[in-house]
Order: structure tokens, then C-alpha cells, then sequence
């Protein structure tokens, strides 16, 4: 079956709307005007304004009440419009939700959602482009999943509802309206993914490209383009950034020996960062054949203009260059 | 029963509402509880206090005494169905709620019988028995947690309110403004209960709030002024809120006056900001133990003697317990990696060196 | 001048202060310079709008159609030393403080010759020589910065005003109870805008906020309800809270009721949740542009073929304007590096990939 | 001259509140009661209310209110009571102060201090532990300090309040009553450190222990204590964190052919992380003998007990350890 993501994002919270009772959506504009980017469409005409629920522009306000429900039992889906507005509510997602378990010495779980677009869209500047999958990722008590694909879509957001802990759910508005043609069984209406698996999306035998979100789109065309001259890459998608899937990692380079890391946020501290710390810390450094190579947006804030946006971040010719220079090099 | 007797109470302010009548009735069985509670929740706090000068207690620790007739009120009103929320000086709200005296001083003293294992300390406590969800760290965050405990209790038709407590410092959140603007519009059953013990930290009230007559500031919110001090008043307030709330009317905003006689926190001596003749004057015109205590005796529901008795009891009882929950351990090393997910213990658990990290299966 | 006249405006609401006499004197050339000034804005947006439906503007587009004579009238009632600071729909205010057209479509366009040399886009304009502070992305985040540029004044004793503007969706927001409350207590002279165009994006106001009586929320702040469709009313209104502010008087609500026609952003079609015959009934009844030309006609300081002329000039001025933006470059690559901080490039900015980063000397 | 940390920071502050008089202090306690940690003892009897203003507990609101005072010219410092309730206001921090200037195209600077004590105090358990050099380092538009001793404290705390763009200034509770004996031009009114520049706190051959803030100590302790068997340790006191002083890092690398990074904050996506990836690619790599060793806080919230406490950061012990195990290891 072929369907876009927003659908699979819709189908999944539908689904587990109709599966469990004590799951409701939250957010600006998720009811009567069916999401800002049409994710929640249908819902609020299928289950009422009980459980899709409009709230005012107060993401504080409303991401505390969500997990304060959650503390009852509920298993809120909290919609930040975009996740650069989730800086406004980040204090109950990482103390609130992400703290609680362990500071009541597990007496009080938190099974809560947060979602929705992550990152660079397109000429939105600065103040709408960050990317917070390192920082949610670097705190313990939270988990954090970013899909790419319609699989990853229902797969993981359906596990993210059922998983019992607060669950930080990376989107990217890009890949909305993008189509992926999937099996049955994908289509299940218990079809739920693994949390803290990693997917190869691509055996390859020379090098490995790790990724997440968005960029496994454009590492796979990297791929294919470096297929053309004869270099295999396997590419990782993480699918879960807290737990990192380290094992598939590891097992990846001890076969190709090259690691590039990519990613659409800020170098320092960043995603690729964990991962070449990974490579340090791990068996695999002894298999690499060169240093880890990281792919990252540019460290400065997002210009607006077209020209300016497209350098500031990796391009599928930043990917192939990336694995071409690590497979040059030779310890 | 049949000695039921009325109690001329401080009149309520009322904003938006109408004021309950200034009066309770309440019978000797009822009263003596109220000081029996009241006088544990306040000897309980001299405990911590003594054992955070023994540095036995460590970090953050924010007594409750002068405050206590708040915390008991507000039980006597709802029950242990109804939800409830509140800071960081919530060792009173804990026991309130039905924990233990062991429970929570073992807390404090960080060992594993106490109410969470150690791992949260004064500030992180937490009755899910009795649907109390702490204790927070973070001022003014509890408030629309508690908001959203009160939409659980609309989703689920549970008819329970929200008791959701705070400081007057934490008053002037945003995140306050933005709940009660949420719980006006769904109508959810909340009970803000204000304890303006008029301090947040060293900044008196008037220095920190434009409006310093709290109960009337939440807008379209009705509000009600009780007196902190007054166990009864509390109790006949928190019960209009309640029935406020039940009847689906939405939020109300309860000021409840008081004070606290230690300084914020043990680091704080208290008395920089404010005068040692404000706090003994409080204490000996107002202290909620003393006027529990004066109605006691003027109905000849108990004799001076017989309260001294019954006091030495519970600090035996207050001691024995402290002295049960230094006598436990705290958490074994391993457990340090327990509780950060519920049913999914993380695969990989870094350590400070990563040879030491836990790996699971 | 000796042309004066008196306009009935539509009475002001009060909330804690007088309300200032609903009259205002204007005379002919304020009263084109109005329509002038309001026809340029209008004309600039719509010239924004198609810009957009050409994929020449890119991402968030907010115009600001239908509520031209609240930026209008604000500026005919303060000076270029006031402060100002706003939300993302300031394409006419960036306009009204003084930059051009020009600059304005240039930015909307990417170009190195915008106000924020293609870095900002439309969210991000500045116009710092009349001391215009943005622009800014984050509903309510320029509320507590606005309230900053009033503390500023007043430390630096300069008797500006700083007006805070932002909408009824953004009103929501604890930031604003934040900012007003310290606003109030430190008597800092900000003038709170709201732009009431009864909708947050989809949400109508009634839907977001428990009390959309906005100009009576803010507690103790006073605050007036003023015809935001009135040019003339809206410079009185300012004026009045300019003195209220400039008297030491501390903070004042200004609630506009306005109206945009566009959608929220140029994605939204604008009539899923209100109706074409809303929109079309306030163009026809209220439009502000229209009051302002029917005052014009009334005490014949123009004539209908004088303003058709006048508008085909702005017409054609605006469209010049467009095609000198269009003909501007975007910023050559290497500036991508510049504007991180002032005066110290950092010394090493990674490059996506890591040999292409700039190194400094 | 002896003094301490605390001192050191309130005469900073006071000398710089007397050259400039746009430079103000606000925040929470900082006036009448003199700081929750005394920082700004006798401030406000100095400078009046005016210049020394205590707020309402509203991190959200003041912060915002100085960034837009910074805006306007001003040089606010505003003090967060201590970071983790920097968490309410993060958004005026990373949005409001730390995009402006580039989101203007150079129009609007913003000069503001935002400072506190960071990262983890004693017995305060999981909300009031967090660490946030990562998260802060991590976007451009900010610079990112962290002292350690009176020398950086007054040269940094200076050179930040002079500086035009928003600096973000990381302090330590713990370290605020230890006492350092200084120079006499340390303690001139006109000394300021370079934002930007690493100091070398103890030359050593072996191997390079890179850390900031409280570690520094820790670390020159353990390297104390790996002295007496002989191995000698270079300590590199990182004191700005962004920008990081690459060089510094390298050339001391090139030289020990060993790296120990140290941090009190989690691993994941840490300091520690960055410079891992920094190793990665930059020339210090072909001079490392063995894989960079990171010392980290564990990936836990913060217990309350004692004993899990101690269990949660690093000791001497660990710093020691890892130097050892890097020497032993050879690739
Ligand atoms: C967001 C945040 N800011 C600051 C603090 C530090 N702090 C802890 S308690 C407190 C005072 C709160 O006063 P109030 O709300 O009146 O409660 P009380 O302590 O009087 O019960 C402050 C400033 C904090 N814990 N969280
Ligand atoms: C903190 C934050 N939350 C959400 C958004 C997305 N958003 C942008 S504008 C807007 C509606 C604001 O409505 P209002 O304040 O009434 O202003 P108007 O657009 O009507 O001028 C929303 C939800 C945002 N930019 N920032
Ligand atoms: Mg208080
Ligand atoms: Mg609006």
C-alpha cells in the first residue's frame, strides 16, 4: 500500500485512539482546523472535542497539564506545533515528564507523547529551524524516536503511545508529504516497531552512514550515487536516539571499517558527536580504517534566503564526498 | 454527634462568588484530631530540623511549621480519591495524605525505606495510594501538572477534584495564568490553593506581586480569602471549592493566609527579611496548634494535662520512628540504575567510566 | 491649522482608568496622509501575496491587510524615540517606523539589499534607527523583550514609551502575566498592544481565552478596549496611554479590535473556520482604509477621481519598489558567516563538512 | 592576594557595575537578601535598587524583560538562582539573545550575561543537578563560559559583561567558598581573560585531561596523585566552551599522544562528546596512541542519598583510572 507519512502519523494515533480509551491528542490547532500540517485531520470529527482537544498558543501551560494527566494514568499525545516552540514547555518534558520515575523511586510513571516537526523546514529562519535531537537525547528518563519513512511513521509513534515512559517523537515537516509504498503488514493495526532499534535500510560493505530523520532520505540517494562508482555504503537509520541502538552501530563498522555520521542540527554536541565518542569508546575503533566523518548543518543560525539556507545545510553531495574522503584516507 | 458546636470563623473574602457563611460546627472527636495531626506534622518538622543540623539530612529542606492547620483542612474536606499537588514543602502534605512519620524522615535521611527509596529527598516526595503527586523542584511547576491531574479526573468522569498548592512566589508564574486560563475554559474541577505564608524566599509579597490580594487576581477565576491559620476555615472553604468544582462550575482560587516560622530552606535563618517580633507574633496570636488547642480547652474537650500527655506521646512516637528509619540502609550501589523507565530497563547504561557502564541483557 | 475638525470615534471601554472622550481633531493633510500611508501598507501586502504565489517569498508570509490603522495610528501618536517591538506580522510597522518598501520586499525576497540582508524573512525585520526591535517568531517571546526596552528607558531616564505589541492568541501567554506584573510593580512605561483580530491562527478568541474581554485582564493594569479600525481612535488611544505611561504611571493594556483578511499565513485559505461573509462584512463595514476615505470625501478634502489617482501613484510607486528588490542579488555565500556576534568572528565555524570550515586568523 | 570564588565573582561584578553604568544585576534574591549564594553581597546597599534588582520567581518573564533591555543598550546580568530554572526562560536565551544579531543581519546586538551556578550542588537530587554546557555550547549566537577559580572567575565573568554578544556563564555552587590565592594582576580592575583561550593548568607529557569548572580541580588532583607513580598529566582548564579552543586541545595532544575528557554532566551528546568528534577530525587524531577517553557523569538522573550521589559523578579515582587505562591501551 502506498501512503504518505502525515497519513501514517494519522493512522497510527487513530488507531491507538481507538484502541485505548485513555489516549487523547493535544495541541494548537489539532482539533477543528485538523492540525496546522494536517496530521490529526478527521480525528476531532471521529472522536470529539473530548479527545482532541484545541488548546490556547500556551505550550507551558499545556504540555505541564498534559503530563499532569499522565501522572493520573492518561496517555497524553502532545502536539507541539513545531518543536522550536517546545523551548516554552522543555522544563515539564525534561523535568516534569523525564525525571519523575526515577525521583519517586519508580512509583509514578509518566506515559506520554510529545510530537511533531523537528528541524529545518524551508525558509523559516532561524528561530524555527533547530534541531533538539541531541539535546532531548542527551537526558536520561526521556526516549527519544525520529522516524523517516512510513514504516518508521506507524511503527514507532504506535510504540511510543503504548510505551509506559514520557517519549520525545521527532517528525519533520518535509517528509509530510513524501510516499512510501509498504506491506500488510505495516498496515496492522498492532504493527509496533522495537523502541532503541536501529533499521539498515542499505547493506553496504565499505562504508557506514549513520542517520536519522529526513537525512536517510538523502543518504540513500548519497548511496545510490556512490553504488554508480563501484563504493557500497550501509546505511543506518537510528530510528531512536535515547536508547542508541550501539550494537547495530558497531556491528556496521567492524564490517566496513568507515564511519560518516549525518545529521541536519548543529555540529558541537550533536548527534554525531555521541557517535564518534561511540567509535572511541567501543570495540569498533579498533575495525575503523579512518577517522569518523560527520555531515552536520552549519554552525550558525538558519539564514532565510533560498542560497543561503541550502549551505547551511548537508546536501547529498556533502554524504558522498563525506564517505569518499574517509575511504581515501588510510591509517 | 451530639456535641457538635459552632465556630465563629475570620470571615471569608470572596471574588466572583459568594462568601460560605463564617461558621463551622465541629465536635470534640473532630477537634482532637485536628490537634493530633497538627501537633505530629509539627514535631515531625522539629525532627528534620534537628537532623539536618546533624547534617544527616543534606541539600534542600523547607520545614512546614506554622503552616500545618493548611495541610489538615484541606483532608478534612475531600478525601483520599481527590487529587492532589504541591512544592517542594511537602513533607506535611505527604503525612497529611497517609504516608508515615518512618516513611518520610527515611526519605530525608536518603535511605531505601524511604518513600522514594532515597532517590528523591526532601523536596521529591510522592502517595500515589492516596493520589498525591509530590513534591516538586521546580517553582510554579506543579500548578499545571495539577491542572492536568483535573482533566484526568473530567476524561474519566471520576468526579474528583484537584487540590493544586503552591507559594505566593509561585503565584506570579505565567504557567499559572496559563492553567487557570485552560481550567476556565474546559471547567475543569481544580482547586488552586494559594499559601501565602508571605514570603518567597526573602521577597515579602507586596515586592513580588502587583497585587498582593491574591484571591482576586486570576481574572474571570472566582477566588476566596481564608484564614491559613484556622484548621476549621480552611476545612469550610476547601469544601465550598470542592462543591464548586463538583457542580462543573470550573477552577476557584483559594488564598490561604499563613506563615512560616522556619526560614526557606535550612540555610535560611529567616530573619534578614523580616522581624524575630513578626514571627513571634504570629506564633503567639495566630499559631493554628494554639487555637485548635484553646477551643479544645474551652469546651472542656480536653484538660491541659491531658494534651501534655498526649503530646509527650507523639513525640515518643515522632522519635521512635526517626530512630527506626536511621536504623535502615541506604539503596544498594546496583539499584542506582533502577527506575529510569518503567518496564524497560535502558540497554546500555553509560557509567563515569565506560568499562563500568550496565549492560543488559 | 485652521481646517480642523472634530470626528465622533467609536467610544472607548475602560477598565481602572477614565476613558478619554471619544472626539478626535484631524484636518486634511493628517487625514491623507492616513489614507496614504495605509494605502502603501495594504498595497505592499497584497504585492507580498503575490510575490508568494510565485515561490519568491518563501516559508511563513503573515500580512497584515485589514489592520492597517493600528500600525498607522500609533505612529501619528508617539515618535521614532519610542520603542517598539511586535510579533511576525510586521511588514507594515517595519514600514510605518520608516524603512521602505523596498528594503521590506527585498527581505520578503532573500536579498542581500533587505532589511536583514535575506537573513531574517518576514518574521525577522528590524528597524533599529527608529528603534523598531523586531519581528520575532515565538508567540508572546517579544512581550517580557517589549517590557525590557520600557526598563531600559526608564533606567536611562529617556521618557519613552515602548510599545509592546501581539495578538489575541499570544495573550494567552504567561509571558505576558509575567512581564506585566513586574511592569506594574517597577511603574515601567510600556503600552501593551493588542492586535484583537479575534482569531490565533483557527482559533477564535472565545475559544482560547476564558475572558476575551482582553482590556479588563490584566488584573491590576488598566487597560481600554479602542475601535482598531479607527485610525483617529487609535492615535487617541495611544496618546492617552503614552501620557498614563510617561506620568509614571506604569503599564496600560491597549485592546485593538481589528480584523486580518488574509488567512494566518499563506498556507491557510482563511475560511475553514470563519466564513467568507464574515470576512466580507467587515471589508465592507469597517474597513479602515475606507472610514478614512469616506472622511476625506465628507469634508471634501479630496474627491473620488483625487484618491484613484493618488492610489494608481502608490500602485505604481510599490510596484517599482518590487522590481528594484527583485533586481537585488542574494547575499553572496561567504556572508553566510558573517553576524554570528558582534565584532569577534569565532574563530573556527564548522562547515557541514569539516575541511570546508572557516578558520579566522 | 586570597580569595574566594564568590568574592571573586562579586568583585567582578562590582567593578564592572562601576566602570559602566549601563551594567545592572537582576534576578531572584540578588538584592536586599544579597544572593541565595551571596554572589552579590553588598551590591545593592552600593548601588541602590535601581542597578540591583530583585524579581518575582519568574525566570521566564525577567529573563526576556534583560534581554530586551540588552537590546536597547543596556548590559544586564541577569542570574538565574541557579540553571536548572534556566529551563523556564531557555527560549529568551537560545531565541531571543542568542539568534538576534544574526537573524538582523548584524543590526541588533545583544549584550547581556546570563549567570548562576550549574550542574550538580550537594544532596539536591535530580531537578537541581543538571548540567547544560552541552545544550547552551551547542548553539551559535551564544558564548558559553565555565570558571573554575578566582583567576577565570574575575577574568571571564569580566571579559563576558564587556562583550557585546550574549554570554551564557556556568558557575558551580560547590566551588564558590573555596579559596585561591592570586596575583595582584589578576586583581586589577582591568583584567580580563580572552573568551575563547584554554588555559594549561599543569604541564605534563603523558597524557591530557581536558574538563571545566569544578572537574578542573578533581583533575589536578588526580593528576597529583599519577605524579607519585610517575605519569604526568596535562591538565587544559577549558574555560570557554564555545567557541572551544581547538588548538589548545590539539597541540596538547600532539604532544601527550593521550586524551581524557572530564565532565560532571551525562555522556550522551556531552563536552566530552565533542571533543571525541573534534579528535576525530582534526590532526590530533593520527597522533593519538590510544582511543579519547570520556569520564561523565552517569546516564542517570540525580539521586538524592549520599551514596548514590557519590556513585553518580566523578571522582579522583575515576580521572585516575581513566588516564591509565589510555596509557595502557596501545593501538
Ligand atoms: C523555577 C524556579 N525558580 C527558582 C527556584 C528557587 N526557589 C525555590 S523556592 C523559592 C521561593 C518560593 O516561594 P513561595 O512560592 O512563596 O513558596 P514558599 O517557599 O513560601 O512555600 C525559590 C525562589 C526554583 N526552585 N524554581
Ligand atoms: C510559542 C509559539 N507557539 C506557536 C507558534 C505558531 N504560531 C505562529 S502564529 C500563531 C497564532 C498567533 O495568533 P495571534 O497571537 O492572535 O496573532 P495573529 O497571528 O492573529 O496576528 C501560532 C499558533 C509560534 N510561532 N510560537
Ligand atoms: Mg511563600
Ligand atoms: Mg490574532
Amino acid at each position: 500500500k502506498e501512503l504518505t507519512v502525515r497519513d501514517a502519523l494519522n493512522s497510527a494515533i487513530d488507531e491507538e485512539m481507538a484502541r485505548d480509551p485513555t489516549v487523547f491528542l493535544m495541541g494548537e490547532e489539532v482539533g477543528e482546523y485538523q492540525g496546522a500540517y494536517k496530521i490529526s485531520k478527521g480525528l476531532f470529527q471521529k472522536y470529539g472535542a473530548e479527545r482532541v482537544i484545541d488548546t490556547p498558543i500556551t505550550e507551558m501551560g499545556f504540555a505541564g497539564l498534559a503530563v499532569g494527566a499522565a501522572f493520573a494514568g492518561l496517555r497524553p499525545i502532545c502536539e507541539f506545533m513545531t518543536w522550536n516552540f517546545s523551548m516554552q514547555a522543555i522544563d515539564h518534558v525534561v523535568n516534569s515528564a523525564g525525571k519523575t520515575y526515577y525521583m519517586s523511586g519508580g512509583k509514578i510513571n509518566v506515559p506520554i507523547v510529545f510530537r511533531g516537526p523537528n528541524g529545518a523546514a524551508a525558509g523559516v529562519a532561524a528561530q524555527h529551524s533547530q534541531c533538539f535531537a541531541a539535546w532531548y537525547s542527551s537526558v536520561p528518563g526521556l526516549k527519544v524516536l525520529s522516524p523517516y519513512d512510513v514504516e518508521d511513521a506507524r511503527g514507532l509513534l504506535k510504540a511510543a503511545i503504548r510505551d509506559p515512559n514520557p517519549v520525545v517523537f521527532l517528525e519533520n515537516e518535509l517528509m509530510y508529504g513524501q510516499a512510501f509504498t509498504v506491506p500488510d503488514s505495516v498496515m496492522d493495526k498492532d504493527f509496533v516497531l522495537p523502541i532503541g532499534k536501529a533499521k539498515i535500510m542499505r547493506e553496504g560493505q565499505h562504508a557506514t552512514i549513520v542517520t536519522f530523520s529526513r537525512m536517510v532520505g538523502v543518504a540513500l540517494q548519497a548511496a545510490e550515487e556512490l553504488a554508480k562508482e563501484g563504493i557500497s555504503a550501509e546505511v543506518i537509520n537510528l530510528r531512536s536516539i535515547r536508547p542508541l541502538d550501539r550494537d547495530t552501530i558497531i556491528k556496521s563498522v567492524k564490517k566496513t571499517n568507515h564511519l560518516v555520521t549525518v545529521e541536519e542540527g548543529w555540529p558541537q554536541s550533536g548527534v554525531g558527536a555521541e557517535i564518534a565518542a561511540l567509535m572511541m569508546e567501543s570495540e569498533a575503533f579498533d575495525y575503523l580504517d579512518a577517522p569518523v566523518e560527520r555531515v552536520a548543518g552549519v554552525d550558525i543560525p538558519m539564514p532565510y534566503a533560498k542560497s543561503l539556507e541550502a549551505l547551511a545545510l548537508p546536501q547529498q553531495h556533502d554524504i558522498v564526498r563525506a564517505v569518499k574522503k574517509t575511504l581515501a584516507r588510510k591509517l | 454527634s451530639a456535641d457538635e458546636v459552632k465556630f465563629e470563623l475570620t470571615p471569608f473574602k470572596a471574588y466572583r462568588c459568594e462568601a460560605p457563611a463564617a461558621v463551622a460546627t465541629s465536635n470534640k472527636k473532630e477537634m482532637l484530631d485536628f490537634w493530633y495531626q497538627m501537633t505530629v506534622m509539627r514535631r515531625m518538622e522539629i525532627v528534620a530540623d534537628n537532623l539536618y543540623k546533624q547534617k544527616l539530612i543534606r541539600g534542600f529542606c523547607h520545614l512546614y511549621d506554622g503552616q500545618e492547620a493548611v495541610a489538615a483542612g484541606i483532608e478534612a474536606a475531600i478525601t483520599k480519591k481527590d487529587y492532589m499537588i504541591t512544592a517542594y514543602r511537602e513533607h506535611c502534605t505527604q503525612l497529611g495524605r497517609g504516608d508515615t512519620v518512618e516513611s518520610i524522615l527515611a526519605e530525608l535521611l536518603g535511605r531505601k525505606s524511604g518513600c522514594s527509596r532515597g532517590k528523591g529527598g526532601s523536596m521529591h516526595m510522592y502517595y500515589k495510594e492516596a493520589n498525591f503527586f509530590g513534591g516538586n523542584g521546580i517553582v510554579g511547576a506543579q500548578i499545571p501538572l495539577g491542572t492536568g491531574l483535573a482533566f484526568a479526573s473530567k476524561y474519566l468522569k471520576q468526579g474528583c477534584v484537584s487540590i493544586t498548592m503552591f507559594g505566593d512566589g509561585a503565584s506570579n508564574q505565567g504557567q499559572l495564568w496559563e492553567a487557570a486560563n485552560m481550567a476556565y475554559l474546559w471547567k475543569l474541577p481544580v482547586i488552586y490553593v494559594l499559601e501565602n505564608n508571605q514570603y518567597g524566599m526573602g521577597t515579602s509579597t507586596k515586592r513580588a506581586s502587583s497585587n498582593p490580594e491574591f484571591y482576586t487576581r486570576m481574572d474571570v477565576v472566582p477566588g476566596l480569602q481564608i484564614d491559613g491559620h484556622d484548621v476549621l476555615a480552611v476545612r469550610e472553604g476547601v469544601k465550598f471549592a470542592a462543591d464548586h468544582c463538583r457542580s462543573g462550575k470550573g477552577p476557584i482560587y483559594l488564598e490561604m493566609k499563613t506563615y512560616r516560622y522556619h526560614g526557606h530552606s535550612m540555610s535560611d535563618p529567616g530573619i534578614t527579611y523580616r522581624s524575630r517580633d513578626e514571627v513571634n507574633n504570629v506564633r503567639t496570636t495566630k499559631d493554628c496548634i494554639e487555637k485548635t488547642k484553646n477551643r479544645l480547652l474551652q469546651h472542656s474537650w480536653a484538660t491541659e494535662a491531658e494534651l501534655k500527655e498526649k503530646q509527650r506521646e507523639i513525640f515518643k512516637l515522632v522519635d521512635e520512628a526517626c530512630a527506626r528509619a536511621q536504623a535502615t540502609p541506604e539503596l544498594p550501589a546496583e539499584q542506582v540504575w533502577e527506575d529510569i523507565y518503567q518496564g524497560t530497563p535502558p540497554p546500555f547504561i553509560r557509567n563515569v567510566i565506560v568499562d563500568d557502564s550496565k549492560v543488559s541483557a
